[in-house]
């Protein structure tokens, strides 16, 4: 039951960043959107990970922080692009 | 334990790290990396043909804890071709950049790159799989943007933008296979996997996640502006390498892992996607007015061609005669690989020369550059699949096959996409033969010239006619 | 009865994240939508620790949603100034 | 039209989120699957490290995180390729720059105390490296336009130190004839420190580099500010 629910919501995470990666168009909104549904899937595990009695398991605890870092990454070159993007249009 | 799969992305890795602590040096160090590197993918290739496969469980950890490195003939074939290609794109680099800025940021990134490539094309675990996935994709979105044009950087931050959502869906493919079987490792995982609605989710996913990174129909989109306008050694990497790895792990999961859990109509399904690649790809690299466009839109036509396979090899009952098909996927897999690296470095040599690509003004080109049309000649060739280049065996088992099992309408798309293919090839040719012929020396930069012409002709003359090889390393290596 | 409690507990953070995520994502003004999305990230790493992850929410709250949300804050602040600029030179040419 | 593009898509989605509830649901209902815990609680003595986590990420799952490093280093030269660091901040008031003379130290120290007990308890190179990170923040934050970092050169050599280590680790085993990252059960919990020593380190330095956002001002055009 309680992997259903946290397990669930790991999903749902995942649908609404898919969402609004979709539905909107800038470059911020679309990395929120990406770090929500990677939080989602990394939510996911970590639920899946959790079994009641048992101690839970740290395989996937880890892929989670390999996760986090690659997400991190990804946002911060995202991100210089875009303002990259911004100084050229701005300094026409 | 095998040590020269790990050597085979350490290398690379290495270099990459020299290029970067030591920036006035990063082209010698690149180069001399990139011998380094070209000679243990020799090693490893070597120890496929005499082993069958090779195996390494790094950490000293078994999987299903550690992770494996594997090699097989696929994989070998494959990173045969990348070392191939990676020499060709490094010399022709070292010769292409003009500024010491763009070179210095270059070589950096572009052996991580290589380093990724390797890596993926030897793991054996999921999660592995997506770690190399990002370092490429990464790597691949920076260097794109390395021209530093507006369109260039817009272009290669939605093809990051893309490959990211392409990862983190994979990525949930991957969680909920563990979540059902407890592993990552690719070989147990076959082995557990049961078809039900877990396992089929689950391919259903990654395959979603890369495919938008193999840009297969219709979620090619991203391709044609980021690979037309990164500079042309990177376009040439990102056609020929970068896409095929996707693929590779499409064709991986399909044909190897998640084998019980595809069906027939789900292969067509694939194959439906390749046929609709082949005929929008060549439609619009035939109406592309750009040299660059052009090849980009070809790729996605490639990548379509290589999908057909799926149906058929899933038809077929093991044996000599889907071992035969399975040799013709790879050979044109390799042949478009090769050949396409081989166009877009030409490409970028006449963009340079004419200070633009649009083909309707390409008039004397072959004037100029008389090695660099040939280059261009070969590179068509091999892309429309005329003997003696390998995609012409290949697409000749591909026909034999689809009337053989049954499925003949897979043929009218072939022939399609090779008319097309013909008239877009011409298309460049007729317009470079413009003027009245006055050839100077063949060969003017002999740096950048060289490269992409061995690239070209290897992939018309080495691959079709000396294919025997590649049939002995793929049938050897149990050829999937 | 102290499952039943347990069960509305966890209800309680699971609602609050995706509450937390809807917002950060449908926010109108973007330097708020990252403030949400930092929050998102902090109560994401809660509910991690509560799922016996310590490692993981450490991590999450220092990388994730702290510097993860300060790269972000720094585009949203530029972003917003580069609307207000806009807006004032957009002004001045609709005076002139 | 968007609107209705938005809704669309949304209808699609929900119809995605609730087949992969329900693939979900049916993958937990086949009841407790293999997982891979109790072979790592198992392995944990060989290792040197007595946190499940660490050992995974450093001993068990080392490669991935070698890699991992070296997406994070990735980045960094990618956004150094396109282009130089914005100027800083305006310097921070009297308050402020006392809070920071505060602050800055204390997440170091925090930092070198989560790298130390990563080895048996909550904590390790990530964090760590995210607290040196967070650091360099906070100082370009009060007006030091370098985030704390050293000059360009050092900068070179410190973000590729993490994986440098890892790497030259992993061939030293393989010379050994051990294969690769195949730590010798005696020396394993030194290596695994000295490895997260040098990752923290380039983990800090290349967030705080990523936070400036561009490649320093190098010394070239202006005469070295460090």
């Amino acid at each position: 039951m309680e992997q259903l629910l946290y397990g669930g919501a790991g999903v749902i995470l995942f649908a609404l960043g898919l969402w609004a990666f979709l539905v909107y168009e800038p470059l911020l909104r679309k990395l929120i959107a990406l770090n929500i549904m990677g939080s989602g899937v990394f939510h996911l595990l970590i639920a899946i990970a959790e079994r009641g009695e048992l101690p839970p398991d740290p395989v996937p605890h880890a892929l989670v922080l390999t996760g986090i870092v690659v997400a991190v990454s990804a946002t911060a070159l995202a991100l210089a692009m875009g303002r990259r993007l911004e100084d050229d249009s701005g300094g026409r | 334990m095998d040590a020269s799969l790990a050597l085979a992305v350490s290398v690379p890795l290495i270099g990459g790290l020299l290029a970067t602590a030591l920036p006035k040096r990063a082209q010698g160090l690149g180069l001399l990396a990139s011998v380094a590197t070209v000679l243990v993918v020799g090693w490893v290739m070597a120890g496929v043909w005499q082993q069958g496969s090779l195996h390494a469980e790094l950490g000293g950890w078994a999987a299903p804890l550690g992770i494996a490195l594997a090699a097989d003939g696929l994989s070998a074939a494959l990173l045969g071709m990348a070392a191939l290609v990676a020499l060709g794109v490094g010399i022709y680099a070292s010769g292409y950049f003009r500024s010491a800025d763009a070179d210095r940021h270059f070589w950096p990134l572009w052996l991580l790159l290589w380093a990724a490539l390797n890596g993926l094309l030897l793991a054996a675990d999921l999660f592995n799989i997506y770690v190399t996935l990002e370092l490429l994709g990464l790597t691949a979105a920076a260097l794109g943007a390395l021209t530093g044009t507006v369109d260039a950087v817009r272009a290669n931050l939605r093809y990051l933008l893309v490959g990211l959502l392409g990862s983190m869906t994979y990525l949930l493919g991957v969680a909920l296979v563990y979540t059902s079987y407890g592993t990552l490792d690719l070989g147990l995982l076959s082995n557990a996997l049961e078809p039900g609605p877990v396992a089929a989710t689950a391919l259903v996913l990654m395959t979603a996640g890369l495919a938008l990174k193999a840009a297969l129909f219709p979620l090619h989109f991203w391709l044609p502006p980021a690979h037309a306008n990164a500079p042309a050694p990177v376009s040439a990497a990102l056609s020929a390498l970068v896409v095929k790895a996707a693929f590779y792990l499409i064709l991986r999961l399909w044909l190897d892992v998640f084998a019980p859990v595809v069906t027939p109509s789900a292969a067509g399904l694939m194959g439906m996607l390749g046929a609709l690649a082949v005929i929008w790809g060549s439609w619009r690299a035939l109406r592309a007015e750009r040299l660059k466009l052009l090849a980009a839109y070809s790729t996605v036509a490639q990548i379509g061609y290589l999908c057909l396979f799926l149906p058929l090899l899933q038809a077929l009952p093991p044996g000599a005669e889907r071992d035969d098909l399975f040799v013709a996927l790879v050979l044109m897999a390799l042949t478009h690989g090769l050949a396409k690296a081989g166009l877009f470095l030409a490409a970028g040599l006449v963009q340079r020369s004419a200070g633009h690509d649009r083909i309707d003004d390409l008039g004397g080109t072959a004037q100029h550059m008389p090695a660099t049309t040939f280059t261009i000649a070969l590179a068509g060739t091999a892309l429309i699949g005329l003997p003696p280049s390998g995609s012409f065996v290949g697409k000749w088992i591909l026909m034999t096959s689809a009337l053989e099992s049954g499925q003949w309408w897979w043929i009218l798309v072939i022939a399609i996409g090779t008319l097309l293919a013909a008239a877009y090839v011409f298309r460049v040719l007729s317009r470079a033969f413009n003027l009245e012929p006055t050839p100077r020396s063949f060969v003017t930069q002999a740096r950048t010239e060289v490269p992409a012409l061995l690239l070209a002709l290897t992939s018309v003359a080495v691959l079709g006619l000396a294919a025997d090889p590649l049939w002995r390393l793929l049938g050897a290596g149990g050829g999937a | 009865m102290s499952a039943g409690l347990l069960l509305i507990f966890d209800l309680v953070l699971v609602v609050t994240l995706i509450g937390l995520a809807i917002a950060a994502l449908v926010s109108p003004d973007v330097r708020r939508a990252v403030m949400l999305f930092i929050a998102f990230g902090l109560w994401l790493a809660l509910v991690w620790a509560r799922l016996r992850a310590p490692d993981v929410a450490l991590a999450e709250a220092a990388i994730g949603a702290g510097l993860g949300g300060a790269l972000m804050l720094a585009a949203a602040r530029r972003a917003a100034r580069q609307e207000a600029v806009d807006g004032q030179t957009d002004a001045r040419g609709e005076e002139g | 039209m968007r609107r209705a593009a938005s809704l669309i898509i949304g209808a699609i989605i929900t119809a995605l989120a609730l087949w992969l509830l329900w693939v979900l649901q049916t993958a937990l209902d086949m009841g407790a699957g293999p997982r891979l815990a109790e072979q790592a609680f198992a392995g944990l003595p060989t290792t040197g490290v007595s946190n499940p986590v660490t050992a995974v990420l450093l001993s068990y799952r080392g490669y991935d995180t070698l890699l991992e490093l070296g997406v994070l280093l990735a980045a960094l030269l990618g956004i150094w390729s396109l282009g130089v660091a914005s100027p800083g901040f305006q310097p921070a008031g009297v308050v402020l720059s006392g809070m920071v003379r505060l602050v800055v130290p204390l997440l170091v120290l925090t930092g070198g105390y989560l790298l130390w007990v990563g080895g048996y308890a909550p904590g390790g190179a990530f964090q760590a490296g995210a607290l040196l990170g967070a650091a360099g923040v906070v100082m370009r934050l009060a007006g030091d336009e370098t985030a704390g970092l050293p000059g360009i050169r050092a900068q070179r050599w410190l973000i590729v130190a993490g994986v440098a280590v890892f790497v030259l680790v992993g061939l030293a085993t393989l010379a050994l004839g051990q294969g690769f990252l195949s730590y010798p059960q005696a020396w394993s919990k030194w290596l695994i420190l000295a490895i997260e020593t040098a990752a923290t380190v380039a983990i800090g330095t290349t967030l705080a580099a990523a936070y400036v956002g561009g490649r320093p001002w190098s010394h070239a055009v202006v005469g070295g500010r460090d």
